[in-house]
């Protein structure tokens, strides 16, 4: 079955902690070359068939549920089919 | 007075708060996340836990609960809403107090008696203190780091919106130490510490006098029946 | 070892391994061996069935014959907490042992339920859920007595403080621990931790979960009266820890080929809040016989011990259980340890109260069969009989061994070494070798539950076990 | 700067209990038609410079750190130049 995927972050004017820990970390690792981290939420939202309408309703879902719009923004919203899942 | 205590798949308090009506008064009725009656109670109370594991975000899932609907339309029409800790977190995802909380700055669970100053004592839940006044009750969360965008901080210090602020320490990060929020009428409060867990002797935070003493968690709930009754509550 | 075999079919292709077939093909080779079980356990699950187990007997067998479900080496020592427990000791006991917990009378009507329990090689594998998961098997165990469970406790041994691979477990067992106990409102009010290299590749992560209950909501978990139904609710089955009770907990930690199935538990504590908060209400309501809770070896412990405890007969179709993950075959079903899982016995006539009860709570439940008075454990699979077998084979007759016991001449040494031999009292400033292989873990999150929470015994003031011999 | 994105989602024959409460809120909202929906997490790593050097090391940190074998598997790692963040 297809699978649309949505992509949060949390909006890059705000802390993250979360992501400000991994960078410390990184570097405590001696990792320096990676100077900023941030950690966002990866949806797979498993649907039967993809049409418009479904489409447009993981729209509005991202804006309104998957994501709160005071402190994230969502920065992708894209279809996957079933073949072509992992790549790493 | 009949005061509502909302209940959530997750939530832990709930029970805690309905003994602080009790205690303060009042009579607490026991409403149901899943269903649209509000049963006529002329406060509410949204109470602590982990509803629905926190899981998305904090007080997310239970913000698209059906009686949210009707809590916010109550609020609106100036019935006292009070939210703590994760009830806070749901009133910032429902949008009835401005700003959201991300996980605490330090990124660890914290739970220790905290001091708070009442910034505005004339809300309905804070009428019963006295402006500036300086109380103590436990704090208890992982996500309670308050954040809002720089012109919603000034609007609200303007408003006199922060109805608390951290004393002594910052436990979480909250911008201006801000540990908890009004809307701008002043019937809805949130906060992240929890007054329920500071009504009873014996079971409330130590004070210079004894231990497990403190009881400054008590006035939130007489304040409330204070407001019903248009009354001033006695000052503390 | 055995190859390939029924256990490791590919989805849809399964068919599963009925009575009538296992007793027409008495030779066919079966896979004993990878699933934990020595050749002669296997000859004498034949005996007891007269014919050779089914696949599905097979799976059930060897998760409740494990080490880890049914004490077959430890079994005769700890009776012996039964045995030697004397008239004065049972003034105020109200359950003993061979129940989910121990109940003991505080007075005033007030009872306190109480069980310890270990999920060690899961919290090595991966500490995090492991431990987590640990906790949330014994708090079923208290909801299953009719109480609410109201505090935890641990009790931690990790391999050498300095090790590499210490950090690892200590972080992810505390913060398991913490994470799931807080989530369900309960302070861990107690702990203790010693660090030694004898338990290295090993910790023991024991848990302790406390509740308590007024005298008449006492409930056992039994399976009596013929013609009740029995339920099963909360989380749907997955494909969890298949590969745990009966591979990885078998004796040697290295037994068995790889799995296809993951041998890890997830562990969701939001759908174990919701389960208490239902479970109480279903016995509030008088809605139940009696709940046992689901925890290693799934519905196989849950229906032989239920049944056991019972007038000895149950019915199960297998396929009514809701499952996460569709392509589980039968036997995977019986193995299976996902979490968050209750079963119950109902009278017919409070079915439906009982069903608005867990609907109310959104819990997922399903019918699967019922109590009968035949003496005999049946599970059908559409319309197959997969499995056929006297309960008590398989949940309390299970083989005892007495191993070779030696005394361990390093302990005399560790005996000796008091303190009378340390020299006059030191400044508390100086810390001695020793003393810090006691230290408490304050390095990972710490999570409250409730203002309660800040009491707990130091485990500092603790004596430090440190064998100088490796056992 | 160009930033590496890392996507890690839960084994998808493990529980994911946070993406299970959310179908469940979803199919209470009456969107019946999202019949799974799983979580992961999105790592967004600002580098100088992207060399094959800094890939071979996210690929060692994407298993080692930044996911925990046992119940997540790495699905994705790509690299994203500044210009094309944005798509939503
Ligand atoms: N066995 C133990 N030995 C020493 N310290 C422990 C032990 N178990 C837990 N702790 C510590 O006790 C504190 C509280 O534990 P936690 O599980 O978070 O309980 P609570 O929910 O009551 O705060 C934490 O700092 C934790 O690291």
């Amino acid at each position: 079955m297809p699978t649309i995927v949505v992509e949060v972050m949390p909006k890059a004017e705000l802390l993250d902690p979360q992501g400000k820990a991994v960078t410390g970390a990184l570097s405590r690792m001696g990792r320096q070359a990676y100077s900023e981290v941030r950690i966002g939420k990866r949806f797979e939202l498993t649907v039967a068939e993809v049409t418009d309408e479904i489409l447009e309703d993981v729209k509005v879902l991202a804006d309104d549920v998957f994501s709160n719009s005071v402190i994230e923004d969502v920065v992708s919203i894209t279809v996957q089919d079933e073949a072509a899942t992992v790549s790493a | 007075m009949r005061i509502g205590v909302v209940t959530f798949p997750g939530s832990l308090d709930d029970r805690d708060a309905q003994r602080a009506v009790r205690l303060a008064g009042a009579t607490p009725v026991a409403l149901w996340h899943g269903s649209h009656d509000l049963e006529g109670v002329e406060a509410i109370i949204l109470p602590g836990g982990f509803s629905y594991g926190d899981y998305l975000r904090a007080g997310a899932i239970a913000s698209l609960s059906p009686i949210m609907t009707e809590v916010v339309d109550a609020a609106n029409k100036g019935v006292p809403v009070l939210g703590i800790c994760n009830g806070f977190q749901m009133l910032a995802e429902a949008r009835l107090i401005p700003g959201a909380h991300t996980r605490n700055a330090h990124q660890q669970f914290i739970r220790r008696d905290q001091r708070l100053r009442v910034e505005n004592a004339a809300t309905d839940w804070t009428n019963g203190f006295e402006q500036g006044q300086e109380i103590t009750i436990p704090l208890k969360n992982a996500d309670g780091r308050f954040i809002a965008d720089d012109e919603t901080i000034k609007r609200i210090e303007g408003q006199g919106q922060v109805a608390f602020r951290y004393v002594g320490v910052n436990p979480n990060g909250s911008f201006d130490d801000i540990a908890g929020v009004s809307n701008e009428r002043g019937n809805v409060v949130g906060l992240m510490p929890h007054p329920e867990h500071a009504t009873e002797p014996g079971f409330g935070p130590d004070t210079p006098a004894a231990m497990s003493s403190g009881v400054d968690g008590l006035t939130f709930f007489t304040s409330v029946i204070a407001a019903s009754l248009k009354i001033e509550a006695p000052v503390k | 070892m055995t190859t390939e075999t029924e256990l490791t079919q590919a989805p849809g292709t399964h068919v599963p391994d009925t009575v009538a077939n296992a007793a027409a093909t008495p030779d066919r080779e079966q896979p004993y061996a990878a699933l934990g079980l020595k050749e002669d356990e296997y000859l004498s699950i034949r005996e007891i069935l007269g014919r050779r187990p089914t696949s599905g007997e097979l799976a059930m067998y060897s998760v409740m014959w494990s080490e880890h479900c049914s004490y077959k080496s430890s079994k005769m020592y700890l009776r012996q907490f039964g045995e030697k427990v004397s008239p004065t000791m049972k003034k105020n006991l109200m359950v003993g042992m061979g129940e989910n917990a121990g109940v003991v009378d505080v007075g005033g009507g007030w009872a306190v339920t109480f069980k310890g329990e270990s999920h060690n090689h899961p919290s090595y594998i991966e500490p995090f859920q492991g431990a987590a998961t640990g906790v949330g098997g014994i708090v079923r165990d208290i909801i299953s007595m009719g109480a609410r469970p109201v505090a935890v406790m641990d009790q931690l041994r990790f391999g050498d403080i300095d090790a590499d691979d210490t950090r690892r477990v200590v972080d992810g067992v505390v913060s398991g621990i913490s994470f799931y106990a807080n989530c369900l409102g309960l302070p861990n009010i107690g702990g203790e931790t010693v660090f030694d290299k004898v338990y290295q590749g090993n910790p023991l992560v024991n848990v302790l979960s406390v509740g308590v209950l007024r005298h008449e909501d006492l409930h056992l978990a039994n399976a009596k009266g013929a013609g009740n139904k029995v339920v099963l609710f909360g989380a749907r089955t997955g494909g969890d820890g298949i590969g745990g009770a009966s591979i990885l907990a078998s004796d040697t930690f290295s037994a068995g080929g790889p799995t296809k199935r993951p041998s890890v538990q997830v562990g969701d504590p939001f759908a174990e809040k919701v389960l208490i908060e239902c479970c109480l209400e279903l016995f509030r309501d008088e809605l139940v016989e009696g709940i046992q809770d689901l925890g290693a070896a799934g519905i196989s412990c849950a229906t032989s011990e239920l049944a056991s405890n019972g007038d000895g007969g149950m019915f199960i179709e297998l396929d009514k259980v809701l499952l996460r993950d569709p392509t589980l075959t039968a036997e995977e079903i019986l193995m299976s340890e996902s979490q968050e899982r209750m079963m119950a016995v109902v009278h017919p006539s409070k079915l439906d109260a009982f069903l608005a009860v867990v609907d109310k709570w959104d819990v997922e439940t399903s019918v699967l069969g019922e109590v009968t008075d035949t003496g005999r454990l049946v599970i059908n699979w559409h319309g197959e009989e997969i499995v056929n077998v006297e309960p008590r084979t398989v949940a309390v007759d299970g083989p005892v061994y007495e191993r070779p016991v030696a005394y361990p001449t390093w302990i005399d040494e560790l005996q000796a070494d008091t303190a009378r031999g340390l020299p006059g009292p030191r400044p508390a400033t100086s810390s001695g070798r020793s003393s810090s292989r006691c230290s408490a873990h304050r390095t990972s999150p710490t999570r409250a539950g409730s203002p309660t929470s800040t009491t707990r015994m130091s485990s500092a003031t603790r004596p430090c076990r440190s064998p100088t011999t490796a056992a």
